[in-house]
């Protein structure tokens, strides 16, 4: 099919698709009149059942926790899958890698006040990601949440040092040790709560006092690993892309200018 | 024990496929097989274990506690039944054939692959089980993840990739679309629970059902691979790892296909059960569709493992069919069937791994003639594609005559002959390969059809002179149980029992919501295989007749000049609407949806 | 006239998801570059945000956050966050492992361009 | 609130078949993590702040980096090509 026809195609297929969408979309209460009975009964009963004030995390990490269990396994099997794609063959060429400027342009170094402000900036943002993992079932925020601020921190060292700053803070097996012991961790905690004979991913901790960081049972503990296997699989990935993307600014190619 | 079994399906996998993560590379190869295959092996136990318990009736387990409150649950359940079950068992069954299978691939990669296919697994076996539409999607996501990485693993090559973004935009359209079905079913009944939800539709049919049934069925419809949604299959299979794709064919594609019966007959029978002639008429058009362009387009092929994924397009199309006969026997039938052509299409996937493995190609003119010093494969492809044509005493035939059966009753005993077409086109299609391969007989390479696209791929293994235990006898045994299979006794009782039960709408929501004992169902009386074995007989003598025509020596051949051309005829503008482009897969996927739509819109008003 | 006005809105979000799904389905169709083509699947995944979030919003209702308010106030439906935490993730794992895939497309294959990308036909 | 909710929602309509629209990728990138962040506001809006929290570091920072750094391989890839 040419360019035409294929949009032809989709335009009358889209014509249909959107019009059936909206006849159904039609039948829905209309917005703001959300009828239950599911999200009631949870703003309902989580405090009491669970000493969690976020209802979010406590539906995300225990009435739906299995759920989250799956959600985690994506993250831990796309990261996996990205690895697998992004590896290096054994044909490949040791290659090159031209620089990413046009050629002649020098890229200023990075100035003394961007590395103090980027210095200045880790430290919170560590400081603020763990606050976000520990109160995920007090306030919004939570082990995933926690988890991307924590994997941001990598990023700005490289946006404010570069890449070799980088590279010294981030190690990829390590990443990729804590990404595996927080995807399994999540699971190994469903399973412990079968040695107390309840059923997989049943709380079996102290729910403790309601606004406590250490309060809610194993959504704390889930939230945690959460927050590791997050943190851990983004980092592998952002190595994964910044292998590929930025070889050409690793030290001894340096100089290299394109041919 | 009752705690953990109908969770550990799920759970071990994860947890091994974790571990291995985190050891990636440090333990030898031989132990990461081990474990990898206890863990699978261990699944296949427990769902064999659960599927014996429930037939007995429904086990309904509530992950984290989580009981129903006041009718409506809070939580997620599991909700076993035989047919779930066996579909987990199977998938796990045919996980550990790829992990045998595949000791001589993947050198290079440690344990990346086993993780994924244990990921895979789970996914699979959490998506067999549950009976939560959310955690329905979470599952196929999961399992899509890990089959989109797998399918691209050979990144060396340019084929793969490409098969691979197909089928990753197209599947990931796909549950897009599914979530836009749960969500609209959230939206009227504010549950997810498959149970409650039907509960709570009752018998109400109008536009947000219909476009949230068509929408969900759609998306899983895509992962079944059903015209015109099936365009990324060919692509994928052809490029995937061998020991990938016999669970891409095996298990994956008709897992999709479970997922709408399932949907159907909890969430959504009672409200379309007005509509149900329109409903079947609807969905077997779609299935005889899919049947022939699948036939056609599998005989057309060269690529072995091409030629395979259309002829499971073409089987797809057949099960489609099945399910949409909307009844309980039809059901049983297509359990049988996808469970015996799963077998048999994994075991010829199997064989296209050996050829490749042996040969170091997959294209069928290029391989003509050279499978003499490796005959045995040629020959288990030749017995294989007998149960393609649903010969007895193969699987596929006791499933056939099942569905036919019920057919009958509702009149629709013409589709006995859409089975038959099917059977004999890719039976033959398979029965070329065996004896050009074998005999080196038909047409030589230059008399090539104009091939346009990929027909051959590289090595997936170090190659080697000789076939390897560990790939022979799993395609053996997965030969002999395709056969053995007919011979369990009273397998067809108890599949009917067990389509009695999953078909029950009302004592499934009765059971997951208030904890009610099941109804007893009285045994069916069996029907007689005679008619069956006519027609396996017939269709396969009509596949050696046209894989014979096919292979006659050029000279002879003048005679059936005009049905060859006539064939050609009508081929050459299907094979160009598989064109390989992304916009057109998702230009026939959105009009699909539409057609559909706007056929139930119109079945409703 | 003031009826259409009222079901235009109550219809509002729902009416966005679906032209997002739609616009998205188009550019994707239409894409002459993958990583074009993969964001647009990012608008398609969109919709399904905008749907969930019309869906368990209630009027006048705060956040499900029992902090500040006591419980038993009307807050809107947490369950659907939850999914679309669930979805966000999924966006961005899909994300990743089909940009991996275009950048081993441009160095197989050469090109990112879908109409070069066609080995697959037949 | 409620001329918000329909000048948000209105705006994520809008910003969205922009970024449809735009076919140069490191311009649609920019589009990208734009409607990121017009969501985030969507999110704030409708009274979901969890989400809202995850989609400004999703949507803003991780999807458009990794976007950015696939066209930076990509363009090396092109200049090698040439």
């Amino acid at each position: 099919m040419n360019h035409q026809m294929r949009t032809a195609l989709f335009l009358a297929g889209g014509l249909g698709f959107f019009c059936f969408y909206l006849w159904g979309l039609h039948g829905l209460p209309g917005f703001g009149h959300y009828p239950g009975p599911y999200g009631d009964i949870i703003n309902a009963l989580t405090v009491y059942q669970r000493h969690a004030t976020d209802a979010v995390t406590a539906v995300n990490f225990d009435y739906r926790g299995f759920d989250t269990l799956g959600e985690e396994f994506i993250l831990f099997t796309s990261v996996m899958g990205a690895n697998l794609l992004l590896r290096k063959q054994k044909d490949d060429r040791e290659e090159d890698p031209p620089l990413d400027r046009a050629d002649g342009r020098i890229v200023p170094p990075t100035s003394d006040a961007i590395r103090v402000a980027g210095l200045a900036l880790v430290v919170p943002i560590v400081v603020f990601g763990l606050y976000t993992v520990a109160h995920g079932q007090l306030t919004p925020g939570g082990g995933f949440q926690g988890g991307v601020i924590l994997a941001s921190m990598p990023l700005i060292i490289y946006l404010c040092g570069d890449y070799n700053a980088f590279d010294r803070v981030t190690s990829h097996l390590l990443s990729e040790i804590a990404e595996a012991v927080g995807a399994g961790g999540y699971a190994v905690t469903g399973v412990i709560a079968i040695f107390f004979g309840l059923p997989f991913l049943t709380n079996f901790i102290p729910l403790g006092q309601t606004g406590d960081v250490l309060s809610s049972g194993t959504i704390f503990v889930i939230s945690v690993l959460t927050g590791i296997e997050v943190a851990a699989g983004l980092v592998v990935l952002m190595i994964s892309f910044f292998a590929q993307a930025l070889v050409y600014r690793k030290p001894g190619n340096e100089n290299r200018r394109l041919p | 024990m009752n705690n953990f079994l109908p969770a550990s399906p799920v759970a071990v996998p994860l947890i091994v496929a974790a571990l291995l993560a985190a050891v990636n590379r440090h333990i030898p190869r031989r132990i990461a097989d081990a474990l990898a295959i206890a863990a699978s092996s261990w699944c296949l136990l427990a769902c064999l274990f659960l599927m014996i318990r429930s037939s007995h009736g429904l086990i309904v387990y509530w992950m984290g506690g989580w009981y129903p409150f006041n009718g409506a649950a809070i939580g997620i359940s599991f909700a076993i039944d035989p047919l779930g079950a066996g579909a987990a068992a199977f998938a796990s069954f045919l996980v550990v054939v790829s992990f045998i299978f595949s000791a001589h691939y993947f050198d290079s990669i440690g344990t990346l692959f086993h993780v994924l296919m244990l990921a895979f697994l789970a996914a699979m076996c959490g998506f067999s089980l549950t009976g939560d539409l959310f955690n329905l999607f979470v599952f196929f996501e999961l399992m899509s993840a890990a089959a989109f990485a797998l399918c691209g693993y050979k990144t060396e090559e340019s084929g793969p990739i490409q098969g691979a973004l197909n089928f990753a935009i197209t599947n990931t359209i796909g549950a897009f679309l599914v979530l836009s079905g749960v969500g609209l079913l959230y939206g009227r009944t504010g549950a997810l629970n498959m149970a409650q939800i039907g509960k709570s539709l009752g018998q109400t049919h109008d536009g947000l059902v219909v476009a949230a049934f068509v929408m969900i069925t759609c998306g899983f419809l895509v992962k079944a691979a059903v015209v015109p949604f099936h365009f990324w299959l060919a692509d994928a299979h052809a490029v995937a790892p061998t020991p990938v794709c016999i669970l891409f064919s095996g298990i994956m594609v008709e897992l999709g296909l479970y997922a709408v019966a399932r949907v159907y007959w909890t969430v959504f029978h009672g409200a379309l059960a007005e509509f149900e002639a329109q409903t079947r008429l609807i969905f077997v058009s779609v299935g005889v569709l899919t049947a022939l362009v699948g036939a056609f387009m599998c005989f057309a092929q060269r690529h072995i493992k091409r030629l395979l994924a259309y002829s499971t397009i073409s089987h797809t199309g057949l099960m489609l069919i099945a399910f949409a006969l909307l009844t309980h026997g039809a059901l049983a039938g297509l359990a049988l069937y996808v469970l015996g052509h799963g077998l048999l299409k994994a075991a010829l996937f199997l064989s296209a791994g050996m050829l490749l493995h042996h040969l170091g190609s997959i294209d069928e003119l290029k391989l003509r003639g050279k499978g003499r010093d490796a005959i045995r494969v040629p020959v288990l492809m030749l017995l294989l594609a007998l149960g393609l044509s649903g010969a007895p005493p193969y699987g596929t035939f006791l499933g056939e005559g099942m569905i036919d059966d019920a057919a009958k009753t509702l009149h629709y005993s013409w589709i006995s002959y859409v089975f038959m077409l099917a059977g004999i086109i890719t039976a033959a299609a398979v029965l070329r390969v065996a004896g050009r391969v074998c005999f080196g007989w038909g047409d030589d390479l230059d008399r090539s059809q104009q091939e346009e696209g990929e027909t051959d791929e590289g090595r997936e293994t170090s190659g080697g002179p000789d076939i390897p235990a560990t790939m022979f006898i799993p395609t053996l045994v997965l030969l002999l149980l395709g056969i053995a299979m007919c011979f369990i006794p009273g397998i067809r009782t108890r599949t009917q029992m067990a389509a009695m039960a999953f078909t029950d709408q009302a004592a499934y929501q009765q059971k997951v919501l208030e904890h009610a004992s099941p109804p007893n169902y009285e045994t069916p009386p069996q029907e007689s295989l005679v008619p069956g074995m006519v027609r396996g007989g017939i269709s396969t003598l009509l596949a050696f007749l046209i894989a014979g025509l096919v292979l006659l020596p050029h000279p002879f051949r003048r005679g059936i000049a005009g049905f060859s051309g006539g064939v050609s005829f009508i081929l050459r503008p299907l094979r160009l609407l598989h064109s390989g482009h992304i916009g057109d897969y998702v230009a026939w996927l959105t009009a699909g949806v539409a057609v559909i739509g706007g056929l139930f819109a119109y079945v409703i008003h | 006239m003031n009826h259409l006005a009222g079901e235009l809105f109550r219809m509002l979000p729902f009416i966005v998801a679906a032209w997002l799904f739609v616009v998205g389905l188009y550019g994707i169709v239409t894409s002459r570059h993958l990583v074009h083509l993969i964001m647009c699947l990012v608008v398609v995944q969109s919709s399904t945000y905008l749907l969930l979030l019309g869906v368990g919003y209630k009027f006048g209702a705060a956040a499900p956050i029992f902090v500040d308010i006591p419980v038993g106030t009307p807050a809107v439906d947490p369950v659907t966050h939850a999914l679309m935490l669930t979805d966000i993730v999924v966006e961005a794992t899909v994300m990743a492992l089909l940009l991996a895939l275009a950048i081993q497309a441009e160095e197989r294959a050469g090109s990112v361009d879908p109409e070069q990308l066609r080995i697959m036909r037949g | 609130m409620i001329v918000m909710q329909v000048a948000v929602l209105l705006f994520v309509a809008i910003t969205g078949t922009a970024v449809v629209f735009t076919r140069n990728p490191l311009h649609q990138v920019i589009g990208l993590a734009f409607y990121g962040l017009v969501m985030t506001l969507m999110f704030f809006i409708f009274q979901a702040p969890d989400v809202a929290f995850s989609q400004i570091v999703i949507g803003a920072v991780v999807i458009p980096l990794m976007v950015l750094l696939t066209l930076a391989k990509l363009k090396v890839k092109e200049q090698g090509r040439k």
